[in-house]
């Protein structure tokens, strides 16, 4: 037990050291997007093409094969950021100010996809466009602490300062998912309850809920893989005086 | 630094300190206080004065406009002592430096907070804010600025010496979930509902945020000394 | 085999929402993709220049 | 005592108060009805001043859905099997709304009890089902 403990803490601190990851990412990346790939794709045609209509809301409904997993995903990010936030602040690990910088832009992208096609849906469900529902607002506030955070951490020219204060405002923004997450719970509003929960069986026949958990499962490998791609970037542009991305990266 | 000195008499120095320099500089207090009348003012000029149209949207407007000000005030609230070195002296000391910068806030709230109270009370009657609703006005928003200023206080420690705007734009949407609760218990008292739910909700923000929202504007000081 | 097709595309009528979704879904993550492997032969073109 | 070790001592402390007196108020606030939507229950039985904008929320009663022949009126009843709330509501109605389906509406209470919606949205719930699944269920029911 201990044995394995120690062979993962070791591993993590290599990858916590850039060139192991950059080395890491080169020879992963072209698998990692494979598999996103798969796995997404597959998700999306069986979804928005094989499962069954709904009984009320007809092919309409297929939107939730896009909707939910970026939903899904936008807070995850969040929270993802948040833990490296706080791991950046307490151990100073350089990697993790470079996961916060890399993530932010991925997330607020899905922020804004999980908006405007639930705002699509709620156009022919509800009859609207937008409506100011717990639901609906928390999560543009998720997309304006997005941006916050995009925005000063390019406005800091130091960039391993610009890191802190970028995970100070990670970690104090986290408060935010748990209202989004709960807000459909707690207030009764127009937004349907979670259909995804871990504590019942859920309320969708299996044929569509199976392809919507593969588009869970694809969106985060594609999460997975834009990471990977986004960080590879972050680190030699950094890190681009250095020797070792000088001998890897510009080949002399 | 004796030990006979506990943490709260340093708090009691920060705070008397801080008092004073602010009352000697009358700009401190009355400058948020005409941005706020100048704020308000705007709304009936571009919604035009329709008496029932100003009074259904009172509550709101003396809000938003309180928000804007506290936290334009805020600003400015370290640059000074960063500059002449007096919070280098906070981190040199043995006393836990959160404590200190709670200190700064709450006299920053005390000396702009109260006279944007004040000027709200005013702007009611210019609004034609119903009259029974003023008590839940004086608690939201005695409530609502404290959380602004922390926040306030946090945004000014992040772009110390950058633009303030940036500030603005770090902290407005960390401040909308306090935004949602002061129009959620004026809404209510407006209604003749029981609003004290809410109160009590924004006084948990304030337990968390206090200590909370402190330690992090530590955190992003220290920044600035690197 | 073309009616099939030309069901999924239609989908009664609803067809305009869902594949301006699926649209939109690409477009934000082409974008996302797209940025980092722009930025990297960026700085290759600058640091092979510089030498 | 050691500055740094005081320090964290103190960071600690307040923060755990803090977080204490936080979980007290919001249990407080929970023990408090304060959302502004109401069943039609909720509304027969609270207070709630006529005139003052509250959200509502139900079913369509079946068959109670009386639409006027020249204007877009329409009234029909919404229900929580408990009790009944009969709205007015002038305008277009969403593609989803019909009887016993949820929908919640937006305006106020008049004087004679009756409701004037100002907007009616049409809820959908969690449940998604293909339309040969949703006539099984209806036979068994």
């Amino acid at each position: 037990m201990n044995r394995v403990w120690s062979r993962i803490k070791n591993w993590l601190i290599a990858m916590g050291s850039p060139p192991h990851f950059y080395r890491w990412a080169t020879s992963s990346l072209p698998w990692l997007a494979g598999l996103a790939v798969i796995v997404f794709c597959a998700g999306l045609i069986w979804g928005l093409g094989f499962s069954p209509t709904d009984y009320k809301q007809g092919d309409v409904y297929r939107i939730i094969y896009i909707h939910v997993p970026s939903a899904i995903l936008a807070e995850s990010i969040y929270i993802f950021m948040a833990i490296s936030g706080f791991i950046s602040m307490v151990w100073r690990a350089k990697i993790a100010g470079m996961l916060i910088n890399s993530a932010a832009p991925l997330g607020a992208g899905f922020t804004l996809i999980a908006l405007l096609t639930g705002s699509i849906w709620g156009k022919t469900t509800w009859g609207t466009w937008w409506v100011w529902d717990a639901r609906l607002t928390s999560t543009l506030i998720m997309f304006f602490l997005y941006a916050a955070i995009i925005g000063l951490h390019s406005s800091i020219e130091n960039k391993t300062k610009g890191d802190r204060a970028v995970s100070i405002l990670a970690v104090l923004g986290v408060v935010i998912v748990p209202i989004i997450k709960k807000s459909v719970d707690w207030w009764q509003t127009l937004h349907q309850p979670s259909t995804f929960t871990l504590t019942s069986s859920p309320s969708m026949s299996p044929d569509m809920y199976l392809p919507l958990l593969v588009c869970v499962l694809g969106f985060y490998c594609l999460f997975i893989f834009m990471l990977t791609n986004g960080l590879r970037a972050e680190i030699i542009s950094r890190e681009r005086d250095k020797s070792w991305v000088k001998k890897q990266f510009f080949k002399y | 630094m004796t030990n006979r000195d506990s943490t709260l008499d340093w708090f009691m120095l920060v705070l008397r300190r801080d008092l004073t320099l602010s009352f000697r500089r009358s700009a401190t207090y009355i400058t948020p206080l005409i941005f706020f009348l100048i704020v308000v003012t705007f709304f009936p000029l571009a919604l035009g004065p329709s008496q029932s149209l100003l009074s259904s949207m009172a509550a709101g407007i003396i809000w938003i406009s309180a928000l804007l000000s506290s936290l334009l005030a805020v600003e400015g609230i370290f640059s000074e002592d960063f500059r002449d070195g007096t919070l280098d002296q906070y981190f040199v000391s043995s006393e836990p430096v959160f404590v200190l910068i709670f200190a700064k806030v709450l006299c920053h709230w005390l000396v702009c907070g109260a006279p944007i109270i004040l000027a709200s009370v005013l702007s009611s009657v210019f609004l034609y804010l119903p009259s029974g609703v003023l008590f839940a006005l004086i608690i939201s928003l005695l409530l609502g600025t404290l959380f602004m200023s922390l926040l306030g206080a946090l945004g000014a420690a992040l772009s110390l010496g950058r633009s303030a705007i940036l500030s603005a734009i770090i902290v407005l949407p960390f401040s909308i979930p306090t935004l949602l609760m002061g129009t959620a218990i004026m809404s209510a008292a407006i209604n003749q509902q029981d609003y004290s739910g809410f109160i009590s909700i924004m006084g948990a923000m304030l337990a968390i945020g206090i200590p909370g929202l402190c330690l992090l504007t530590v955190e992003a000081i220290l920044l600035n000394y690197e | 085999m073309l009616d099939s097709l030309q069901i999924l595309f239609i989908m009664d009528g609803k067809g305009p929402y869902v594949w301006s979704c699926l649209l939109i879904l690409i477009i934000i993550i082409t974008i996302n993709i797209i940025i980092p492997v722009v930025r990297l032969k960026r700085i290759y073109r600058e640091g092979t220049l510089e030498e | 005592m050691h500055p740094l070790r005081k320090q964290r001592i103190y960071a600690i402390v307040t923060v755990l108060l803090g977080a204490i007196a936080a979980l007290v108020l919001v249990m407080s606030a929970l023990s408090k009805n304060m959302n502004l939507f109401y069943s039609p229950s909720e509304l027969v039985s609270s207070n709630v001043a006529p005139g003052s904008v509250v959200r509502a929320g139900g079913m369509v009663a079946s068959g109670s859905i009386q639409k006027s022949t020249d204007s877009l009126e329409v009234i029909f009843l919404i229900t929580d099997f408990q009790n009944s709330l009969s709205v007015t509501y002038n305008g277009i109605l969403p593609d989803l709304f019909s009887e016993d389906a949820g929908v919640v509406v937006k305006g106020f209470l008049k004087e004679d009890g009756t409701f004037l919606a100002q907007e009616v949205l049409a809820k959908h719930d969690e449940n998604y089902m293909p339309p040969e699944v949703a006539k099984m269920l209806n036979k068994i029911e």
